[in-house]
This record gives structure tokens, C-alpha cells and sequence, in this order.
């Protein structure tokens, strides 16, 4: 199956829930480092309700219910942190309006749009060590097993998660250039951008979650 | 955490709280979108001035909404900005037909916020429009940020435009002032002690028994360098000529002065750092024509000061003397 | 130490001469004495009102020198009750053909240096008297001390002995306001980390990081007991208890409530502070006619508040309600 | 010699100067532990006036000089210090106006109008742990030798500085009652009163100034 459907979605957005209202005071303290220390806190505002309002969501298509992920995100998450998650949630859902389920190459336009609004609304370029910095390799990967045909989405998944993994280690000597962080210039030098960070650390939770073995990328 | 606090998380919420209980006849508070709002306001005829930005900054922002200043505020977490819908709610509850002016501070969370929350209010044809407040000198190499950071100067701004808009000017006559007090006022702060968020629960930073931090922001963001804590004078002398050079400001100057206290000095302090200041402007040539020595926009009990010069004109005499108040009652 | 100084033994003279600076037009130092007075007093046909105490509370006293407050001022060193010469010459430089009132707060050093130079002043044939403050509840066994101490109740007495004097109360007849309102004050304070005088360089008291000092005195004299740091509310609901059983405080009462903060705790959680206590008077049937919160009578650096109430009738409301100004400009 | 001329209190003073400048770190921390550590600072900025104007000073007698120091420190001096130490040397002057010398009896007289003053003052009693539970013994210590007529004033300075030496021992575990400490209620417990200190050791520097032997005492 290369389709993902509208019940991979709601999984997809529960498991990631989950991942952030456990992971609050990590990402917090991560965000503590070179930044202030709210991170966790605030997407945690955001998901704390989809948690609480889950059961009643429009779910008719993959569309409504981004959108409706998004707009619990601009009410609730204050900071840097609401317009980027907010814009990038609210740009895949225009690209899934009225559908079911999606294909690779689409779930790829998603991800571009979501790119490109939190890049419009933000200003980050890659390498400004920013969630980008993960969110755009995530969509590399994507495009690349679209381009392939390749059919099982365990694998790319598992590919999407390395990505993302990747990204930690490869912006940890980065200076950050945007957001709180931007401000501790070379002293941010050596820290964990905790949005990669979080970026990372949801789908690791996706790939237990649908259980993708992730054994092959650890050896 | 040494603070009064209940939950952290209703940090904010119940300051508010407590805001409008001390002010029940003046404000209201709107605790969907966290706003404090002049009871009465918005009035037709009067452009309606707000701001919200993170919160830990009072009596910034919150508390500097009142007759001559602010019409409304909505207050993010502490040092959060206000998400989208709290700015865009605030900027649709005080819509009136001269228009809505948002003083949005340079943060990269202030600004997003305030741009979503703009757009989406101008899309449904509310004229409202937007200033960025970026007086901190202390950010030297802005390529990499998203510029200079908001931080006291923030005051003159609010009451300039505060006052010209109760005098009728319009949005844009305010865009025009905004643009001419921001491109006239200079602040540089220094920070001896770190500040603790209550929902972090811990110090934004470590810093020394007998360390300061030079330049310091608002949230405590590093500023130019850490040194050994120096005599007041000597202090007072460095972020001085940092202010001075930067505009820069020149013999002959009449100015409005500020000795900001960040929340955890003692007001006698900050006349110390006035006493040098006010030296300081004799010997270069400058005429202290309005003076402000207090709290203005702290870091929560950031024990430090900044220091503010805003060159002054006619007009912004004016305007600074006119009539305002603010929530916090002295008698 | 975390403090804005030069030398440590010119932390007050250094303090006034930026407090005189920045209110050239309206008072004028002294410093031979130490002496902060209104430039415009005294003036005959109305007692002159004047306080001195140890340093380090301000904005109280030296900051509360203006119209419908004090006539002036004589501050000693931090902590420290001014000499005997400072007390006497206040005295005489506020003499007035209706007499001069020392409003002395109740410490062994005040009253001490006080009495001397009121005999002295008396023997000269100057009209002066003095009231005694003294509304801190925390002192529960005053049989070996020298009683109760004069913390931030300290403020109504100056606000209304001010507003009566400008109105043209007799000396007398202001004695009796003050046995009034300081018969009707109670205070009570916690602190949540000590004070370091300048001279002294160390805190006044060791404190851990999870602890506070539950009625507090304001040079960081111990209170009634050590305890674990509780929630806001629950720090309240003690000292709001202990303050109202004092004297005691009836449902019926009209009152002011004033949330004073000891220096280095943020406004934010002043307001926390102030939302329980008006829920507490609202609870147990008291009308808050009057409400105070910022920073009134503080200990320098010190994170904590007190809480202070006063019953009202339509005398004190009227003269709290009188229009009165201190040199620390908020616009 | 059982008479104090001029010429030895002179030198009483310079040295009692030296004593209170030299120590004005110490007694400031002897007040910290249960005051608001400022007793050094006080004493110090009457005494440093003393030594700066001390040769100005009226020399033509006894009360002459010991007034002009009462003034000095009520004019100089806050807090307890400046009334209780300016009270003293008031009423010691009283009695000594006209005189260039002074018997022991008459030193006597002049110790109890000083204690008298200060107990006027402050109210404090014997035992309130106050620097009167020096005085009031040094006083008697010369009262005793006054009656019994000693000659050697060597001898009646040190069991004098003896006995405020004892004082300070003998009121370590009373509780404060006057001043700043009396606040501390059972927290002065264990702590040194400043001022008993201050009068003892200015007597111990008097011994030195004045080639007493204390061996005897010590031993
Ligand atoms: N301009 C931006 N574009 C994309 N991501 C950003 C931008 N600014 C910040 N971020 C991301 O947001 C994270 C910080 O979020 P948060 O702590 O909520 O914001 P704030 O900086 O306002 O406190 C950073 O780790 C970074 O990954
Ligand atoms: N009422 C009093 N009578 C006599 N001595 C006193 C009295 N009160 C205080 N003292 C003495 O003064 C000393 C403290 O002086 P100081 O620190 O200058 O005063 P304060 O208590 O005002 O800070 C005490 O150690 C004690 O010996
Ligand atoms: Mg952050
Ligand atoms: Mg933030
Ligand atoms: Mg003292
Ligand atoms: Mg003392």
C-alpha cells in the first residue's frame, strides 16, 4: 500500500500528540539551553486540546481534520511555535481538503506547501538550525521513495525518521538564526534545536506506533 | 522558584485576575483570549492602540493599558507571544473607524503572530495596521536575527501615540509618529542576576556572584559580553555612550531620559544610575526635559536596569506631557 | 553582591542627589543633614509633616516627600535610624507657626534618636510632636521588645496626616488622625529570600531555596516561623488571617488593601497576590473601598510582600481620596 | 596615682579611636548574626570625625572634651549607637566641666550618670544583653577600688577590662532585648551583643595603650 488514509492520519495525530504532551518538559528543558524555555509548554497548550477534543474532530477527510489541528494551534500556542506549526499544519490541509487518503507523491506536495508557508511566515532558510532543518530532509526522503514508486510506507518511514535523526546531529555546532535561540548567537553553538529535535522524536513514536522496525538503520 | 505562585501554568491568568479585581470600573477582562480591555473602548472617532506580547514584562505590557495609552492588551505566557487568535480577537474587539494600530515589539513570535492575526483581520476588512518597536542597541550584528529587539523604549511610543490618538490623529498620522519616536529612542540594559519563568521553574541563565551581563534582553537573551560587575558610574558610563554614539545623539539634544529597573532592583538603585546619567547628559550637551526613573518593562525579578534616551522635538514634548494613566494605583 | 553602588557608604547620598536631579523644580537635598524637603515648604498656616528613618525602604520615606505627603525627609544610612542632629535639624528647617509632626516608626534606633531631638527642638521653644507607628501583627510578644514594628501601614498615616495638613489640621488635631489610622492598620509580610545592606555586603539572613520567613520585619527581622514555600493562595490566606483577627477586621467593614511588595518580587506576583486577598475580603464581608499593589515600604533587594489593611469611614475615605504627589514620575 | 588627668583621657580617646576604626569590619559581623550588621559601620563614622578633628578638639578639661565627642557622634552616628554612645559621654561631660583631672571616685560618678543616661534612653536593663552588662560591671569594678582606696590605676583598668570581659561569656546565652537583636527573640541566643564587645575590647586596647600587665588575669 503506497496510499496513506484518513485512519493513518488520525493515528498519525494521536501518536503525535501523545509524543508531545509526554516529551513537554524535554523539549522545555532542550529549549532552555540556548532558548527560554517554553517550547515544550507552549506546543503542549496546543495539544493538550486535540488530546482533550480528539473524539470530536471533523474527521471527513485528511483536509478537515489538519485544519482543525491547526486552528486548535493558532488559538492555543503562543511564541514562535504557533504560526509555524499552525501555518504548517493549516498549508497540508489545503492540499487534502476532500480526500480520504493521499498518495507518497502527494503526502510530498503536503509537506513542500507546509514548507514553504513556515519558510514564508518565518523567514528561515535550511541550515538557520530550525525545525526546517529537519522538516525539509523528511520531505527529501519522501520525494525520493515517490519518485521510486517505492510501495511499502514502513520503509519510508523508517528512511523519514533517520532523516530527521540526522538533522540533530548534523545543526548540534550550527548557529541558531531564528527565533529566541537567534539571540544567544555563538553560544547557541554545541545545543539541540528542540523543534529538530521534536520533529525527530515524533516519528521515532510514528514508527513504534506502526510498528516499523527500525533495527537496519541502528546497526 | 522564589515566587508567589500557584499553578505555573495560570501564572498569567490569575495576574490578570488580579488586575481587574484591583480595577473593576476601568477594565475588563476577557479570559477566552487573555485581553484587558479599557471598558470603554473602542470608541468611535479614536484609533484604538494595542499590544500583547509575551507576558513577565510588567507593568509592560498589560498594565500600560489606560486613558492616554493603551485601549487593549492581550498578553501572551510569560515571555510567549500571544498565539494568532488572541492578537487577531484583540484587534476585532477594539475595532473602531479610525483604526486599529498594534504595536507589535521585533520579536521573530511577536512578529508571526501579529502578521497572521493582521492579515486575517484586514481579510475581513478591519483597517488595521502595524508598527515594530526595535530600540535595543545592544544587538550589534542583526544579519543573522531578525534585527534589534523591542524592549523599554516600547513606553515612548505607547505614550506618544496614546496621546495623539486621544487628540484624534489618524492610523496613519500614528504610523508616522511611531516611525519618528522609534527612529529617535536608544535603550541598552545591563543584567546582574538571571531571571526564572515560573513554568520553566529555573534561571533563564547562570551567570556569576560577580558577574553582569552587558546588553542583556528582555528574556534574557546574552547581550554584547559578560564582565565583573563594575562600579554604578562606570556602568552608567558604558551604556551610555553605547545609547549616545548609536543614534547618535548630539550637543544641544533635549531628551527624555529613562533608568529602567528590570523587576529585582530596589528603586534607590536606579536613582544611583540616574544621578550618573543625568551627569552625564550636563557634560555632553544634553537637556533632560522629562525623566523616568522606575519600572517600565522588566524580566520578572531580573535584578539590572536599562537606560533609554529619546530625543525630543516639540511635538513629542507635547505629547509626553499630556495626561495618562495606568492601572497601577500609587494613592 | 548584586547591587547597582559605588562606594558602599555613599549608597544614600549618591541615592538622593539622583532623586534631587531628577526633581530639580520641586525639592531640594540637603546634604549636610541628609535632608530631602520640598522646595516650597515649610509654609505657614500648615504643620509640617515630616518622617526619618533607616534607609533601604523606599520608595517609604524619602520618596514620599511632596504635595499632600511629606514635607521632608531625613533618611538615615540603610537601616540605620538618622543622628540625632539629622532628626533635630528637620525639625528646625520645618518649622511652621502651626508646629511640626515626626512621624517616627517603632524601632529602638528611630525612637531613641527622635526623642533626643525633639527635647532638644522642644527646648528651643519649636512646636513639635510625634506619633509612633507601629501596625506589624507579626510580633506577637512585644513584652521584651519595643513592641510592635512600623512597617507599610506606615503609609496611610503619612496620606492622611498629609491630605488633613494641606486641608489646615491642627497639630492636634492630627495626632488624633493618627492614633486613628494607626489604631485601625494591620501588617503583615513574608519573605521569600533576604536583603543585603550595602555596608554590610552579605544578606541580613541565611534562607533555603525552598523556604520563607512568615511575618517577616522589614530589615529582615525574623517573623513568626521558617516554613516550606506554599502556593501563593495559601501564603495569603495566613498572613490575610492573621492580620484580620489582630485588631479584628468584622464583616461590614469598609476597607483599603494594599499588596506591598519588599523589592525584588515582580508586580506580576503582586497581582497573584492581590486576587486572593480580594476574594478573602470579598469571602469575609468586607467592602475594598481603596486598593494599593506595587511597592510601598520595602526591604532594598528583598523577594516578598506584605498585606495591610485598614478600616475606612468617611473621614479616611475622603483624605485617602485627596490628591497627593511623590517625586517618582511614572508618565 | 589614683588621679585621671586630661593628658590620660586624651589618650583614652585617641585610643578608643584607633580601637573602633580598626574594628569596624569586626563589630559589623559580630552584628550580623542576630542585628542588621552595622554597629562597626556606625561606631566608625562618629570616631572617624573624632580622629580627622581630633586636634581641634576643646582640650581646656575633661567635660569640654568628652562633650565635643558626644556631639560628634550625635551628629555623625544613626541607628541605637548614635543616641546610646552620645547619651554617655553627655553625661560623663556634665560632671567632669571645669576639671583637667579626676579622682577615681569622681570616674565613678561619671560611669553612673553615663549608665543612668543610657537607661533613660533606651529603657534597657541589666541582663537585657545590652552593652550596659559591661558597663554596669566595669562601673562597680571601679566603685569597689574607689572605696577601698587603690592607688595603681593600672590595676583598676584591668580588673575593669576583666570585667566587661567576663560580661561578654555571661550574656552569650541570654536573649537580646533592646536594639535590632531583641527581634531575633530566641534566635540571639548563642550570639556575642556587639556593644558588650565593643566596650571590652576597647578596654583591652586601653590596657596596651597604657602598659597594663593582664598576665595575672590571664594565667
Ligand atoms: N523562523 C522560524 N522558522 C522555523 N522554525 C522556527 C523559527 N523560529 C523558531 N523556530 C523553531 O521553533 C523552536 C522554538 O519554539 P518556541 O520555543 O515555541 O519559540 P520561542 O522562540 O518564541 O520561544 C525552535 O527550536 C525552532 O526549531
Ligand atoms: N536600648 C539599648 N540600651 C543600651 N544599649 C543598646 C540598646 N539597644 C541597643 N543597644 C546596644 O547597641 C548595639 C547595637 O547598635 P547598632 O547596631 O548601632 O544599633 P541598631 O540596633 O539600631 O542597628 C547592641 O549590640 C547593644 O549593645
Ligand atoms: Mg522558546
Ligand atoms: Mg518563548
Ligand atoms: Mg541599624
Ligand atoms: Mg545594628
Amino acid at each position: 500500500m503506497s496510499e496513506i488514509t484518513i485512519g493513518a492520519v488520525e493515528r498519525a495525530v494521536r501518536a503525535t500528540t501523545t509524543t508531545v504532551l509526554r516529551n513537554e518538559q524535554y523539549f522545555s528543558d532542550l529549549d532552555g539551553v540556548a532558548g527560554d524555555g517554553d517550547f515544550g509548554a507552549s506546543l503542549s497548550a496546543g495539544f493538550r486540546v486535540v488530546d482533550k477534543d480528539f473524539a470530536e474532530l471533523d474527521k471527513s477527510s485528511i483536509g478537515a481534520l489538519l485544519l482543525k489541528i491547526s486552528m486548535i494551534i493558532t488559538r492555543n500556542v503562543g511564541g514562535c511555535s504557533g504560526p509555524i506549526w499552525g501555518t504548517g499544519f493549516m498549508r497540508a490541509a489545503m492540499l487534502s481538503k476532500e480526500k480520504t487518503s493521499v498518495t507518497l507523491a502527494e503526502l510530498e506536495e503536503m509537506l513542500t506547501a507546509a514548507i514553504d508557508g513556515i519558510q514564508q511566515r518565518g523567514g528561515a532558510k535550511l541550515g538557520d538550525k530550525t525545525l526546517l532543518d529537519a522538516l525539509i530532509p523528511v520531505r527529501d526522503t519522501v520525494k525520493e521513495h515517490a519518485a521510486s514508486g517505492t510501495a511499502d510506507t514502513a520503509i519510508v518511514l523508517s528512511d523519514a525518521t533517520a532523516a530527521a535523526e540526522e538533522a540533530i546531529e548534523h545543526t548540534k555546532d550550527m548557529v541558531a538564526r531564528r527565533g529566541r535561540q537567534s539571540f544567544t548567537g555563538d553560544r547557541s553553538i554545541g545545543s539541540l534545536d528542540p523543534g529538530i529535535v521534536a520533529i525527530a522524536t515524533i516519528l521515532q513514536d510514528l514508527c513504534t506506533e506502526f510498528g516499523v522496525s527500525r533495527a537496519a538503520k541502528a546497526a | 522558584m522564589k515566587k508567589f505562585v500557584n499553578a505555573p501554568i495560570n501564572f498569567v491568568s490569575e495576574m490578570l485576575e488580579g488586575l481587574v479585581l484591583a480595577n473593576p470600573d476601568t477594565l475588563k477582562y476577557v479570559p477566552e483570549f487573555n485581553m484587558i480591555q479599557r471598558v470603554d473602548r473602542p470608541a468611535n472617532g479614536k484609533v484604538s492602540i494595542i499590544q500583547g506580547s509575551g507576558s513577565g514584562h510588567e507593568p509592560a505590557h498589560v498594565m500600560a493599558v489606560g486613558p492616554g495609552m493603551l485601549d487593549a492588551s492581550a498578553p501572551g505566557q510569560v515571555f510567549a507571544a500571544p498565539p494568532v487568535d488572541a492578537c487577531y480577537e484583540c484587534i476585532k474587539a477594539m475595532n473602531s473607524d479610525k483604526g486599529v494600530l498594534a504595536l507589535v515589539n521585533n520579536y521573530q513570535g511577536d512578529r508571526m503572530n501579529w502578521d497572521m492575526a493582521i492579515e486575517m483581520a484586514q481579510a475581513e476588512g478591519i483597517n488595521v495596521k502595524q508598527f515594530i518597536i526595535d530600540d535595543d542597541v545592544a544587538v550589534q550584528d542583526s544579519t543573522h536575527t531578525v534585527g534589534r529587539r523591542g524592549v523599554a523604549g516600547n513606553f515612548f511610543v505607547i505614550k506618544a501615540c496614546g496621546a495623539a490618538a486621544e487628540r484624534g490623529a489618524s492610523l496613519d498620522e500614528l504610523l508616522a509618529l511611531c516611525e519618528k519616536v522609534n527612529g529617535q529612542v536608544r535603550t541598552m540594559g545591563v543584567a546582574l542576576t538571571s531571571c526564572t519563568p515560573p513554568i520553566k521553574g529555573k534561571p533563564i541563565f547562570e551567570i556569576g556572584d560577580d558577574e553582569m551581563e552587558v546588553g542583556v534582553g528582555i528574556h534574557g537573551e546574552p547581550g554584547r559580553r559578560r564582565d565583573k560587575i563594575k562600579p554604578a558610574d562606570a556602568i552608567v558610563d558604558e551604556i551610555f555612550d553605547a545609547v549616545v554614539r548609536d543614534l547618535p545623539f548630539q550637543s544641544g539634544d533635549r531628551v527624555a531620559l529613562m533608568i529602567n529597573g528590570l523587576g529585582g532592583t530596589p528603586i534607590s538603585e536606579l536613582y544611583i544610575l540616574y544621578r550618573r546619567a543625568a551627569e552625564r547628559c550636563k557634560e555632553a550637551g544634553f537637556t533632560i526635559v522629562r525623566n523616568y526613573v522606575g519600572e517600565y518593562c522588566t524580566s520578572i525579578e531580573m535584578a539590572g536596569a536599562s537606560l533609554t534616551l529619546l530625543r525630543l522635538d516639540g511635538e513629542l514634548e507635547d505629547l509626553l506631557a499630556a495626561p495618562a494613566e495606568i492601572p497601577i494605583r500609587v494613592f
